[in-house]
């Protein structure tokens, strides 16, 4: 399960409540059927008892122990009696962290990344019932990233325990978690399948929060039904779409689109799906963002742009500039309604 | 054979415990006398006796609150009264009674048997003068009345320093912080402050007496007993004037005594 | 040298350490960490044995041991004899004098250790007991020793408050301090400095090994 | 400027020096003309006068001030006279970094992510010569991290200052910074035009730390001239390559290839590209990441796998799946030949 | 009650801490930053007027103060006359007395600054006094005032030192403290109990304004 939302929104706090470390004015927490805690009838288990795995944001390493140390604490002695084998267990854990000959440093010796990885280290190494995770890779480079992902899903798949991951990378969620949650000003916008939640968004604030930058008003024209693909309004076009959720005819609502429900055309030859949807404009902006770009497409004056990504070299290869006139396809299967207006207010974390 | 050195500390632990020393407290000003003191007890037997030398206000209140002593050697009789006060006393008398002596690092200008205090006064120009704090120190008292009697209090009040004690006024003489001090005539005789302080006594008539007053408290021990009658023994009063106090003439018991050992 | 004083100075240091730090370590805990009302007031009292004078304190001890009164007979009744004149009676009085400077350093330094190092001990699973051993003790481990120094280093020379509760007894109440002070009331101004000296160059070699060790136990202060 | 590195290869220790907060042995740092230090002639400006704007790792807030504080006193006295004046403009400051209405609150009412944003915004508001940003948007969420690219792009534009930024996101690198530097234990591995490095890296740890994937062995069969592509030997397939650099025959080499030199053959009709070094395998691994699908192709048993993303509703169309058997091409433009061993040991971070 | 003698005590008291804390902080500062070869050494120099009781502090002042050797020469031509039995005296044995008290708490919430928020301010562009100021002595806050706390509690139990170097004069050198002293051993327990009394609700109210002074300036401690 991830948890994402803007910066502010209460994740930590989440986390700090599951954990114990909080207690919540009400509500219940009740993890692999023990009840861990129940504001109403006035239960409250202790940290120490919970058997969470935390990862703090801040590390909370402890300054005056060496890595070994650090991660040794958090095994149970109840599992692994001896001093030394825990210390022994402590440097595999920290192998599988990628910090393999760090075990003699302190804290203050170790760079933010590996501080991080520690961290990482002791969650893990107390064999957690419930892993909670804030933001437990933002300091460490892409490689080692990798191999820490990698680590997380085996765990997953061998120890069938719940794992909350904070994160601000959506990739870092989808790869990750099977389940994701969006928070908002301490409140759930949404939550589900990763994927579905992805595709499909419940409001303008969790569209934004899930990276969509397509996003525009239409009407609809005409309801989708099982075999029949429903039709929107969206200024002088008309575009189908093959759902229409819960809204009717003539409803006023906002149209989503993810990148890649978006194919432009190709000069040479018809692309897949050209059918679907053409929309003409003219490229008002390219951002070239490594192995792909960022194309603007302006469709006239007076509607937003419609923003999407292809691969550089095939930028290149259309020969792709600003100005150009190119023809996209929205493929009616991405295209998800909204309702128009959020019940939050617009997004902005002012307290 | 009771060697204790001058703070009677090395009560020597190899008889001590066959013979449990006697418990004394007695008054600083007693410090330079107690070594031959000491020393004639042991010769006539009496003994061993531990001191614990304190300002004679501070041994009384702990005596009166239970303090182990089984001799007071107060250095007035204000203390042993208010010691009658809280504990019973089996029997007390004036064992010596206090000289004042002026003493000086500057010398004293003439060498004279007693002391004209306001000529003294005057030597010490604008230096400050130590005395025993006249609001409680005996020695302080008898000082502030001599200054009195020689009409010269007024003159050298706003120049006066006040000690705790007359060890205390010795010292600040001695350091050459104050130019003179009125101490105590037993102090003044030691061999330390003889070797950096010229002394002259002051005339006992210029104060009310300093009648030092030895206590026996009630249940004191046969040896305690052999101490006390020792201290106000003639043998004691020998010693007690070689060290510059006055005896008195026949040391007269307040109460009759227990008839002693010695 | 008074050997006996020597000894009962040491001890009475060592002793007073040995009780106060324990007992500077909860105070100075539950002050840093406990919200409670009087917090402040407790603060305060806590530096009350400095502000009066110690040979005042001492007299209210001594006045407080005595069998006439209440608290005189619950003492005597506890210790099975009176406290004045004893050598338990000056440990208590020592230990009276030197609270703050057991509670105040440690208090500091237990208030230096951040809220999420002691969380992060509790989700490792470590109880209270383990989060104060293994955790927050070495981290509070130089305001610890300071306490040490600077009482063993007071208790040495404390003076005022054993003077009136010990009543000055040889081989039981008579400190190092004390003894000094016989030397120069009796104008051995030699035999006080030669044991001065002493009383200093052992009480630094001692202080210099608390701190030493203070040092190795005190973590280096993170790098950024 | 990025810089990239792994974790603990000397990122922070670099921009330490850069501030003037450590004194490295040796060497000289000079910037805008001004000469800030030289272990030779025994030069140090201390930190206060070099005018750097520092974000810290660990951010290095003051604990006591609010944030408008904080900010403030970054801001030099001699430019902004009056302290209101410049607690309106730390205002201005936390609202480009998108914390207005937080100017009250201290650093411990703040989430880790407003944290950072205040070290951000006291960095600029120092107005700094040279700025120094470690991993500067690590805790916060897309959202705002757009913003802040924004800001700094614009600051970047009207300020023509130096820019040294400490990122592990590839993608934030090659969208911020024109200038790459790949550290690596200390060392840089690789200096050069950001898009030049991602696409020619110099080793194989360069290639990995770029996150490379495809890196495998071959032998030089033919260099390649202006006119003439060069051809090498991978296993028993001879591929075609543009440029075959300082190679020459028969040398032993590495070749690698980005994601995006990697075009699949469509299975309904022919794909651009598809005349260039045309390969075949077996696909053994499929991982959907959200909007892109890594694909992993088996060419034979004995050779390692080739790794490549397509679109996920691409991979759909195609109806790809584990053990479908596919061609791809490796586009002669995209393949890059590195020497096969790296002067410096493999990788890990080990001390 | 003795209004000379608690003005001099407020006084002495005051001004004691006025001067020490300044110089705790130089020195506390200077501990707990630089690193220097004879550092321990330093440390437990400071412990020093601790560990000498009293009375034998004083009596060493008296001897150096004494205008018959060169330090006193040199004090009387500084100071224009004896320092003996003057306030300017037990301000200065008052001073010495309570360096320990000033110093150790400071250094200790130096040392507890982390070095990245210093190294902050310089990047920010304050200069060595600028930090200290705006950054590092409102995050030593509580250090300060546990000391200022300290030294003025002690200042007004102070006993020994000022009865050995004052001369009990009163208006000039006669504290509360020695007051209290003169009234017990004259048997006045009333009147020293009641002196005693005002001492302490005096003292206890200054403190609780201290300490009160001390809870806002403090930071509370972060939240992870
Ligand atoms: N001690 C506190 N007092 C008042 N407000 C606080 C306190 N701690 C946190 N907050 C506020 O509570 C909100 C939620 O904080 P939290 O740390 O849970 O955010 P978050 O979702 O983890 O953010 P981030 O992604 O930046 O870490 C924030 O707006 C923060 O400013
Ligand atoms: N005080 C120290 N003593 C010894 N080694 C140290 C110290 N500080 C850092 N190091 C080591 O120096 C190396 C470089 O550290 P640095 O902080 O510069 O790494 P970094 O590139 O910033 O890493 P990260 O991405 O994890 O922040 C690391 O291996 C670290 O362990
Ligand atoms: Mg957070
Ligand atoms: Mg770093």
């Amino acid at each position: 399960m991830a948890l994402i939302g803007p910066s502010g929104s209460g994740k930590t706090t989440v986390l700090r409540a599951l954990a114990g470390l909080i207690r919540p004015s009400h509500g219940r927490i009740s993890v692999a059927g023990e009840l861990w805690f129940d504001a109403g009838q006035r239960i409250f288990m202790r940290p120490q008892d919970r058997r969470v795995g935390l990862v703090f944001q801040d590390f909370a390493l402890f300054p005056h122990l060496t890595a070994r140390e650090t991660v040794a604490i958090a095994i149970d002695p109840a599992n692994t009696q001896s001093r030394t084998a825990r210390l022994d267990e402590a440097d595999g854990w920290l192998k599988r962290v990628n910090l393999e000959g760090f075990g003699d440093r302190k804290p203050h010796a170790l760079s933010g990344g590996q501080r991080q990885r520690v961290a990482v280290a002791r969650a893990l190494a107390r064999r957690p019932k419930l892993l909670l995770l804030d933001e437990p890779f933002s300091a460490v480079d892409q490689m080692t990233r990798e191999r820490l992902k990698r680590e997380l899903a085996q765990l997953r798949a061998t120890l069938d325990i719940p794992i909350l991951l904070v994160t601000h990378d959506l990739d870092e969620a989808r790869a990750l978690a099977d389940r994701l949650t969006i928070l908002h000003r301490g409140q759930v916008l949404q939550v589900g399948d990763t994927e579905q939640v992805c595709a499909e968004p419940a409001s303008i604030m969790a569209a934004r929060l899930l990276g969509h930058t397509n996003i525009f008003d239409c009407r609809v024209a005409a309801v989708a039904s099982s075999d029949q693909p429903g039709r929107i309004a969206w200024g002088a076009q008309t575009l189908e779409v093959r759902r229409t959720g819960d809204f009717r005819d003539g409803d006023v609502a906002k149209w989503i689109a993810p990148d890649d429900a978006i194919v432009m055309h190709r000069r040479d030859r018809p692309s897949h799906g050209e059918r679907e949807n053409p929309v003409s404009g003219v490229v008002s902006e390219l951002t070239p963002l490594g192995s792909d770009t960022l194309v603007a497409v302006a469709i006239s004056d007076e509607m937003p742009r419609l923003n999407f990504r292809i691969a550089t070299h095939a930028a290149r290869r259309n020969s792709l500039e600003i100005g150009a006139e190119i023809t996209v396809s929205l493929l009616a299967e991405g295209i998800h309604l909204i309702p128009s207006v959020d019940p939050v207010p617009e997004p902005s974390d002012a307290p | 054979a009771v060697a204790v050195a001058g703070l009677g500390i090395g009560a020597n632990s190899a008889w001590s415990a066959n013979r449990k020393p006697v418990l004394v407290a007695a008054a600083a000003n007693l410090r330079p006398v107690m070594p031959a003191l000491l020393a004639a007890m042991g010769e006539a037997g009496v003994g061993p006796v531990r001191i614990s030398f304190g300002a004679s206000g501070n041994l009384a209140r702990q005596i009166a609150q239970g303090a182990p002593f089984e001799v007071f050697m107060s250095a007035d009789r204000a203390r042993v009264s208010f010691v009658a006060e809280h504990r019973r006393i089996e029997a007390q008398a004036v064992y010596a009674r206090g000289r004042l002596a002026w003493v000086s690092a500057a010398g004293l200008g003439a060498d004279r048997e007693t002391a004209d205090l306001a000529a003294l006064v005057a030597a010490t120009g604008d230096g400050r003068v130590a005395i025993g704090n006249p609001e409680h120190a005996p020695y302080g008292i008898a000082a502030r009345a001599a200054l009195q009697s020689a009409n010269v209090w007024s003159a050298i009040e706003p120049r006066l320093v006040f000690a705790e004690n007359v060890a205390q006024a010795a010292q600040f003489a001695l350091t050459g912080n104050a130019a003179a001090a009125i101490t105590s005539l037993s102090l003044a005789r030691t061999p330390e402050l003889r070797a950096r302080l010229a002394s002259v006594t002051i005339a006992e008539a210029l104060h009310p007496p300093i009648e030092q007053e030895i206590a026996l408290l009630a249940g004191a021990s046969d040896a305690a007993r052999a101490v006390y009658a020792f201290i106000v023994s003639p043998a004691a009063a020998r010693i007690f004037a070689e060290a510059g106090y006055a005896v008195p003439s026949p040391a007269k018991p307040a109460k009759p005594t227990k008839p002693s050992k010695s | 040298m008074p050997v006996d004083a020597t000894l009962t100075s040491l001890w009475l240091a060592g002793l007073t350490a040995l009780i106060l730090v324990p007992f500077g370590v909860w105070a100075g805990r539950a002050l840093a960490t406990a919200q409670f009302a009087g917090k402040g007031f407790v603060e305060t009292l806590v530096l009350l044995p400095l502000i009066l004078p110690p040979t005042v304190l001492g007299y209210y001890l001594l006045v407080a041991f005595a069998p006439a009164n209440p608290v005189g007979q619950a003492i005597n009744t506890v210790f099975g004899g009176s406290l004045a004149f004893s050598f338990e009676g000056i440990l208590i009085a020592s230990l009276i004098a030197n609270v703050p400077f057991a509670v105040q350093p440690i208090q500091r330094s237990f208030e230096a250790i951040p809220d999420t190092v002691r969380e992060a001990a509790w989700v490792s699973g470590l109880n209270g007991w383990q989060t104060l051993w293994r955790i927050e003790l070495p981290l509070a481990w130089p305001g610890i020793v300071t306490a040490a120094a600077l009482v063993m280093a007071h208790t040495l020379g404390e003076f005022g408050v054993i003077l009136m509760v010990g009543g000055n007894i040889p081989g039981e109440t008579q400190t190092l301090s004390i003894a000094i002070y016989d030397r120069l009331q009796a104008f051995k101004t030699a035999e006080a400095g030669l044991i001065s000296a002493v009383l200093l160059v052992a009480s630094l070699a001692a202080l210099a090994i608390v701190q030493t060790t203070a040092a190795t136990g005190r973590t280096p202060r993170p790098r950024p």
